[in-house]
């Protein structure tokens, strides 16, 4: 299989479309063909959001997986809800500071990250879906940090560079915590 | 003394009812509810039972409570 | 120019412009608000316009004028909008205008949903408005396919003086994918016939309207060559791996890739499985339906996101002469190329994996 | 010996000299020769572009000596609207009926006028739907009889005639609303000059204009073209009050 | 009762009366005022209601809404105006409510013309709107069969909670031929999912909004079986001298008659040829089209005011067993029954009569 | 030991009690229940039909605890239409937003007021529309940014905010035409009481109510709902004036 | 053939639908199938009009025709639309009162009535038409008088009985005309 | 003298010219043009040129003409 999918759920705001889109940034930077999309509409007022990307070496084909490969879960709905659908042997992350459950199967790999903990000791909150990417992709290996990093850097400049540090920082943090 | 009651599942954080109490005793609590919301609390005594909060919350989580004054045994 | 990550709704709005779009009006809906919001973003920054109509009915009697003074214009929407704009489109069909119709499909019928769906298949290829004719409809599977087909769309509905609707789903709008603009200078055409003011020339009419119904079925008969010219001349499809293939699955669209993702899992399975992908849904690429073997296909898998639409175009096309299956969810759920494994497995009486 | 002789009146050049279709004694010819005539006033018949609506006057197309675009029923202005951001250099007009506009064409008269569009608006109103026989329109005065109101038009069922010039002139865009009518000739002089004004604040970019002309249709009223005009002076003229509702401050005191 | 003669329009009217409809809601076009006109007389004489829409939009959601109270109601119109309600019709699809919808066709596309036409056919058979939907299309051929028909709509739309579409054309608007009221009762029907109130129950709620694809999905495939039982139990055909017929003609309303007497006139030179007639367009009565007998049949000649859209139906269910040709008019002009006889007989490589 | 406690606020009848999938801090939430509390003060729950729009407030038929129907985009006064004249026993009311009743819908909101159906109409005017993510709005204020007026509402471009009520109480028809706002306690208390007076004012029969209420969006206006009532306080009432703009001539003295 | 076709122009105006519509009440009083059909649209308006009537012993079939048997024409233009159409050996009606010119084709039976002249006669000029139903029924013979009558009696009853009496003499004049 | 022509193919005798003349001089001629219509005729003198005849005429069958006053040789 050249294609690994991607699923990243939490409670609208909490950035997960973000984070997605960084990877998938990184993807290219990487030279690979990728595909994000969000889940969308009112469900999302709210409600829960997540996004699915898909890194491959050929055209990506369904861009809709019911089985990703590895899932970022920040909120607990968001574990219950995938982590029943995830193929076997992919990364199941866990933002274990809101997700008071452990991971139930047995035939994947949980990480479990203290996301918002970790986002407030370095006084950005809202770069908890930043840790989280650093924690998976540091343990996945899917892409590497450096281009994430290259990512961040072209998503946050021009009006958004005064966030490019702190979520620089947040990235770092996400990756030594695993 | 009125009080009153946030049903902390329908309560969704926003504030409104906070804002407008004249006695200032409600807050939004550090506690998250299923909906990863902080639910709105009654922190203090001193509620005059004015229905303000209740008036403005959209999500009609407030209930007010009076007690009852229970003159000469009858109820 | 390098590619670039965009989601597939803006992706559409700049090919617009990089076509020499410069008017677009439209109505806000689920799944394709970012094109609007694209445009009312960018059109002024190029010197151009965007009105958000106060409803579909006013945007695409917007377009009607628009194009009629001779200028390219695009407007955009779902299904619900979609057929609000159908009285107009027969219209602006009958008063052969060019035009740009996007519709980023939803689940229906009603209010229905807003995932992606395509069950408007029979209302963009049969004419959902009243009368015989047809629009051209133009089915993007990628991102980068839909940026070339919009540029294309603008084109061709100047070479034939007709609407051209593009049709996406909620994925094609919503996704995002590298995409590529083509360096290519918009062919803005000489447009002798629009209403631009009767200075130096007598004055022009843009109208649907013949009372006498001779004149009415000669109108007809010109439109219908028409059509018939856009199936000689601008038919496309992509096939692939139909040498030597017993199971043919034919799809367009979001679930083209859906297959193509099946394909793969079906070719380690050992079946020969090959793909018919019409682009353009009309005209139906009815050679290369008709051209397959029947000796060799055992049969044809139309796969669709509705309950079955493009199978009957398929259907009229091989005569009897291979079977035609279909397999198809609907209301916003994407079929999974699992499904679409087991389906062709199914058929071909093999033991299916649970 | 023939006396030289000087034409005073004739038909203006943005008038083809064609018959029409209308009925005998319909004003819907009044007002077509009343704009031709503000246009070549103006020198502005090279720049129009017409929108002719769904009603009788559907084939004004033919008539008219310039541009035209014949819309779907009610939308003329949102063809406008097309018109004229696709081509801000010309001069758009729509010629609409009362079943045109005020009924089915309700939200696409009112989100021009609202949005400025820098068109005229050439609304005739006969209190009736011509074209398709004589039905009820919304401006069908009460106790009118049409087809579809054969007992007369009973405002407790169906509310009271719409003033389409009132309604409009409460919106902040439009630059210049007018109603105007057909029933004599002072009258139409009148209608003519307000014609005149409308297209010359749209040739100076100002902005919406709307010119409503109070007509008859002696076919669907069942009346002889001149006991039409009568009851036209008669009851429209009670009951939609003449006037300019709405007039650039420029305008209040200069020529007009 | 005796036969009067009476106009197609107005029949349809007094057939809705009949059939117990006292709401009719509608907007004129021509070739169908005379519906509007007479029930606008006629409904305040038996307590009903009239209301002149503002527009096609609106009087098909006043239709939604006064079938969702359950109450019988009927809309008509003509092309352009039936095109407006595209929306509606497949929001009432969704929401399964019971409407009765009459578009007399006229020449299209566009404002088109106002004389007779066929072409809207697609649009009815195959939904219009957007969304996996069918309503039921029912296609008279005399005054008397409108009647019938119209009273028998409003109960299959309450069988099926579907709309129903009765298809005439211009000259079943506007013809006067005789007619008799059958005598029967108007089969109303119990509507306990109807908004009228909530005393003594739960409230009902009539929507056509299922966000959750899954859901949707679902109720798709109901509506999906509800299709296929009408298939079943409610396909309606007239099939005139099938056996032995070497050439069959399939046409339906005003063409069906045509055809009736270019079939005398074919007789006389020594044709044998048979009809059949859709009376349900959808359903459409494949089953008898499937019976016939490539063996004996040499060719089917579909014959439409169109450029040929039932064909496709046709050709649909003979899947290339026998070959079907297509003779059409359209844009308002009738074929004549000479000109059917003809193509006939050129068919047949006869000589043809100048 | 308990005191004995009486509840004096408490959800009412015809509202039911589930969470709605509003935005924290949206006042549709409050208008829902200032509804549902007029039909239950008034005892109209059993026979009330509701309709609800496209907008947010597309799953009101959840919330709301009587019959309801789900209607077209900007449509719901002609669904009301047809229910009410089916059913002229019943209560009817839509609930409709500002992009669905003054964009796509206006021709139906002014035809059913002009017609005089005997519906009420409440209209949360938000200046946006929520649902689909932020767009403009007809009734968006000059220099207001939303997702297609990227740089303010530009009203040489496109005109000006429409003003519903004053717009509809032209008419004749409507007997009941008034601005409330959701801003704070006090107004919200006077909200309930015009939804009060135009849910009796219909079952006594009266004719077409309406009631317009300035609403906020804190999602689409990109602030928190503090925030967002605060402006709607400042902005939105000084370009949307509070009042009663029609009333039946008995109310003027009478209880209010 | 059972199936007779008569075409009924004129002005709009002139009555020609209702002339048309006596003849097919007429064949039903005498138990024939009939069909009418007329001319419709805004061509009417100050244009021509035109009505088909069809009576037959069996079903009607098509009711558009193109090559009609008789024609009863009441203008000019109506002759020089219509004469060419025709089938051979058919009555053509002329209301020589208006039409200035002869019936050209041999092969059909031509007879002129002095249409108007005789409706201003009997001073019910409005009665032109049943003056030239009465001339062709007679000359025709399709149906008979009587049930022309009786036609007219029904279709001029009630609030419109006030013009029974003077279409009725309409009727006989045309009918003496011929 | 003032005086008006009616293009006889144009008109369509609705009368209203001759409804408005202030001097009286039109009326509706018995002759009917190819229509069928009976149309107006200026059957006097005395038409004064005040051109409410072509104002009102909806067809613009009137066409008003004036001599010209050859003053001094001029014209
Ligand atoms: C969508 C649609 N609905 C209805 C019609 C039929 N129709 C044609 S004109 C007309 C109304 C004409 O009335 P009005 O606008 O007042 O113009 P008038 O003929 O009185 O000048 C109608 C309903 C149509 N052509 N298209
Ligand atoms: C025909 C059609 N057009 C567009 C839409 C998309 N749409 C849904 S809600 C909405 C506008 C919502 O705004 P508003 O009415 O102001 O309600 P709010 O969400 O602000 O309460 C639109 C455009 C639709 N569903 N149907
Ligand atoms: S009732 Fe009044 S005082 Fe009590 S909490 Fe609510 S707002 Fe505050
Ligand atoms: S107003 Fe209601 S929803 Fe908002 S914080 Fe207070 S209790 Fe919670
Ligand atoms: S029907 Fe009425 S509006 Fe139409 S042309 Fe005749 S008189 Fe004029
Ligand atoms: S988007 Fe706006 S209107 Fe909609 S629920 Fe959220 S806050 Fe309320
Ligand atoms: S110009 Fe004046 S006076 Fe002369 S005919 Fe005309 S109306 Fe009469
Ligand atoms: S007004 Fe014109 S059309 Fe009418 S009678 Fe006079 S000249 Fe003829
Ligand atoms: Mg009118
Ligand atoms: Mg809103």
């Amino acid at each position: 299989m050249t294609s690994t999918s991607v699923i990243f759920a939490g409670f609208g705001g909490q950035g997960v479309l973000m984070a997605g889109k960084l990877l998938a940034e990184a993807g290219l930077l990487e030279g690979k063909n990728v595909a994000w999309i969000p889940s969308y509409g009112p469900e999302m007022r709210g409600g829960t959001a997540n996004c699915t990307v898909v890194l491959s070496d050929e055209i990506v084909g369904s861009p809709i997986v019911p089985d990703p490969d590895h899932i970022v879960v920040l909120n607990r709905p968001s574990l219950d809800k995938f982590e029943p659908a995830m193929k076997p042997g992919g990364h199941c992350v866990v933002n274990s500071a809101l997700i008071d459950r452990k991971v139930e199967r047995t035939d994947i790999l949980p990480t479990y990250v203290e996301g918002n903990t970790i986002a407030t000791e370095i006084e950005n909150p809202r770069g908890l879906n930043i840790v989280m990417l650093g924690a998976f992709v540091k343990k996945s290996g899917l892409v590497s940090l450096d281009s994430v990093k290259e990512a961040l850097h072209h998503v946050f400049s021009g009006a958004k560079e005064r966030f490019y540090e702190g979520n620089l920082k947040a990235l770092e943090k996400g990756a030594e915590a695993v | 003394m009125p009080y009153i009651e946030v049903n902390q599942e329908l309560c969704k954080g926003c504030g409104l009812c906070v804002s407008v109490c004249p006695k200032q005793v409600l807050k939004l609590g550090d506690k998250i509810n299923t909906k990863g919301y902080n639910f709105a609390v009654q922190f203090k005594e001193g509620c005059i039972g004015c229905k303000m909060c209740a008036d403005m919350c959209p999500d009609v989580a407030i209930t007010v409570y009076k007690e009852v004054k229970t003159g000469g045994g009858k109820s | 120019m390098t590619r670039v990550l965009m989601k597939g709704a803006e992706a559409v709005g700049e090919a617009a412009i990089k076509a020499g779009c410069r008017h677009f009006f439209g109505y806000p809906i689920t799944p394709q608000n970012e094109i609007p919001e694209y445009m009312s973003r960018r059109l002024p920054q190029v010197g151009g316009t965007y009105v958000q109509g106060e409803s579909e009915v006013a945007s695409i009697n917007m377009l009607f004028g628009c194009a009629g003074a001779g200028v390219r214009v695009m407007t955009s929407s779902s299904s619900p909008g979609i057929s609000l704009m159908q009285e107009g489109i027969s219209y602006i069909a009958g008063a052969e205008l060019p035009v740009v119709v996007i519709n980023m499909v939803r689940g229906g019928p009603g209010l229905g949903g807003i995932q992606p769906a395509q069950s408007d298949y029979f209302q963009a290829t049969r004419g959902g408005g009243h009368g015989d004719y047809y629009t051209m409809v133009l089915a993007p599977s990628t991102v980068q396919e839909a940026v070339e087909l919009v540029m294309d769309a603008f084109d061709l509905a100047d070479k034939y003086r007709n609407p051209v609707l593009v049709l996406g789903d909620g994925i094609i709008g919503q996704m995002m994918e590298p995409v590529e603009f083509p360096e290519r200078e918009p062919a803005l055409v000489d447009k002798p016939w629009a209403t631009t003011g009767c200075k130096g020339r007598e004055p022009n009419i843009v109208k649907s309207l013949l009372l006498d119904p001779y004149e009415l079925e000669e109108h007809n008969r010109k439109l219908q060559q028409k059509y018939e010219r856009m199936k000689r001349e601008d038919v496309r499809v992509e096939t692939v791996d139909l040498d030597g293939a017993e199971v043919v699955l034919c799809a367009y669209g979001t679930t083209s890739r859906v297959c193509r993702t099946a394909m793969e899992r079906l070719r380690e399975k050992g079946v020969k499985v090959g793909l018919v992908r019409p682009i353009t849904l009309f005209p139906f690429p009815e050679k290369t339906i008709q051209s397959l073997d029947p000796k060799k296909v055992k049969f044809i898998l139309t796969v669709e996101m509705s309950l079955g639409q493009m199978v009957q175009d398929v259907k009229l096309y091989t005569e009897g002469r291979i079977p035609v299956h279909f397999f198809g969810r609907t209301g916003g759920v994407v079929p999974t190329p699992q499904e679409v494994v087991r389906e062709v497995l199914k058929r071909l009486g093999k033991e299916v994996e649970k | 010996m023939s006396v030289p002789v000087e034409v005073i009146f004739k038909r203006p050049e943005a008038l083809r000299d064609r018959p029409t279709h209308y009925c005998p004694g319909c004003p819907h010819g009044i007002a077509h020769r009343l704009v031709a005539e503000a246009l070549d006033d103006l020198g502005l018949r090279e720049r129009a572009v017409g929108v002719a609506p769904v009603g009788c006057s559907v084939l004004a197309y033919n008539y008219f000596n310039c541009d035209f675009q014949e819309a779907a029923h009610g939308r003329a202005p949102a063809l406008a609207t097309g018109i004229k951001r696709g081509r801000p250099d010309t001069i758009v007009f729509t010629y609409q009926g009362d079943g045109d506009l005020a009924s089915i064409g309700m939200a696409e008269i009112i989100h021009a006028a609202n949005r400025g569009e820098k068109i005229t608006v050439v609304f005739i109103n006969n209190a009736i739907y011509g074209m398709t026989g004589g039905q009820m329109a919304p401006t069908t005065l009460v106790g009118q009889k049409t087809t579809t109101s054969p007992y007369g038009r009973d405002p407790e069922q169906i509310g009271w005639p719409i003033r389409m010039a009132e309604l409009l002139s409460t919106l902040v865009a439009p630059v210049y609303v007018t109603r105007q009518a057909l029933y004599t000739p002072q009258l139409v002089r009148k209608a003519r000059k307000a014609l005149h004004t409308a297209f010359r604040l749209q040739a100076e970019g100002k902005g919406f204009t709307f010119v409503e002309l109070l007509s008859s249709c002696p076919t669907g009223w069942g009346m002889t073209p001149v006991e039409a005009l009568e009851w036209g002076k008669e009851k429209m003229m009670a009951y939609f009050p003449l006037g300019e509702f709405k007039k650039p401050e420029a305008e209040e005191g200069g020529k007009k």
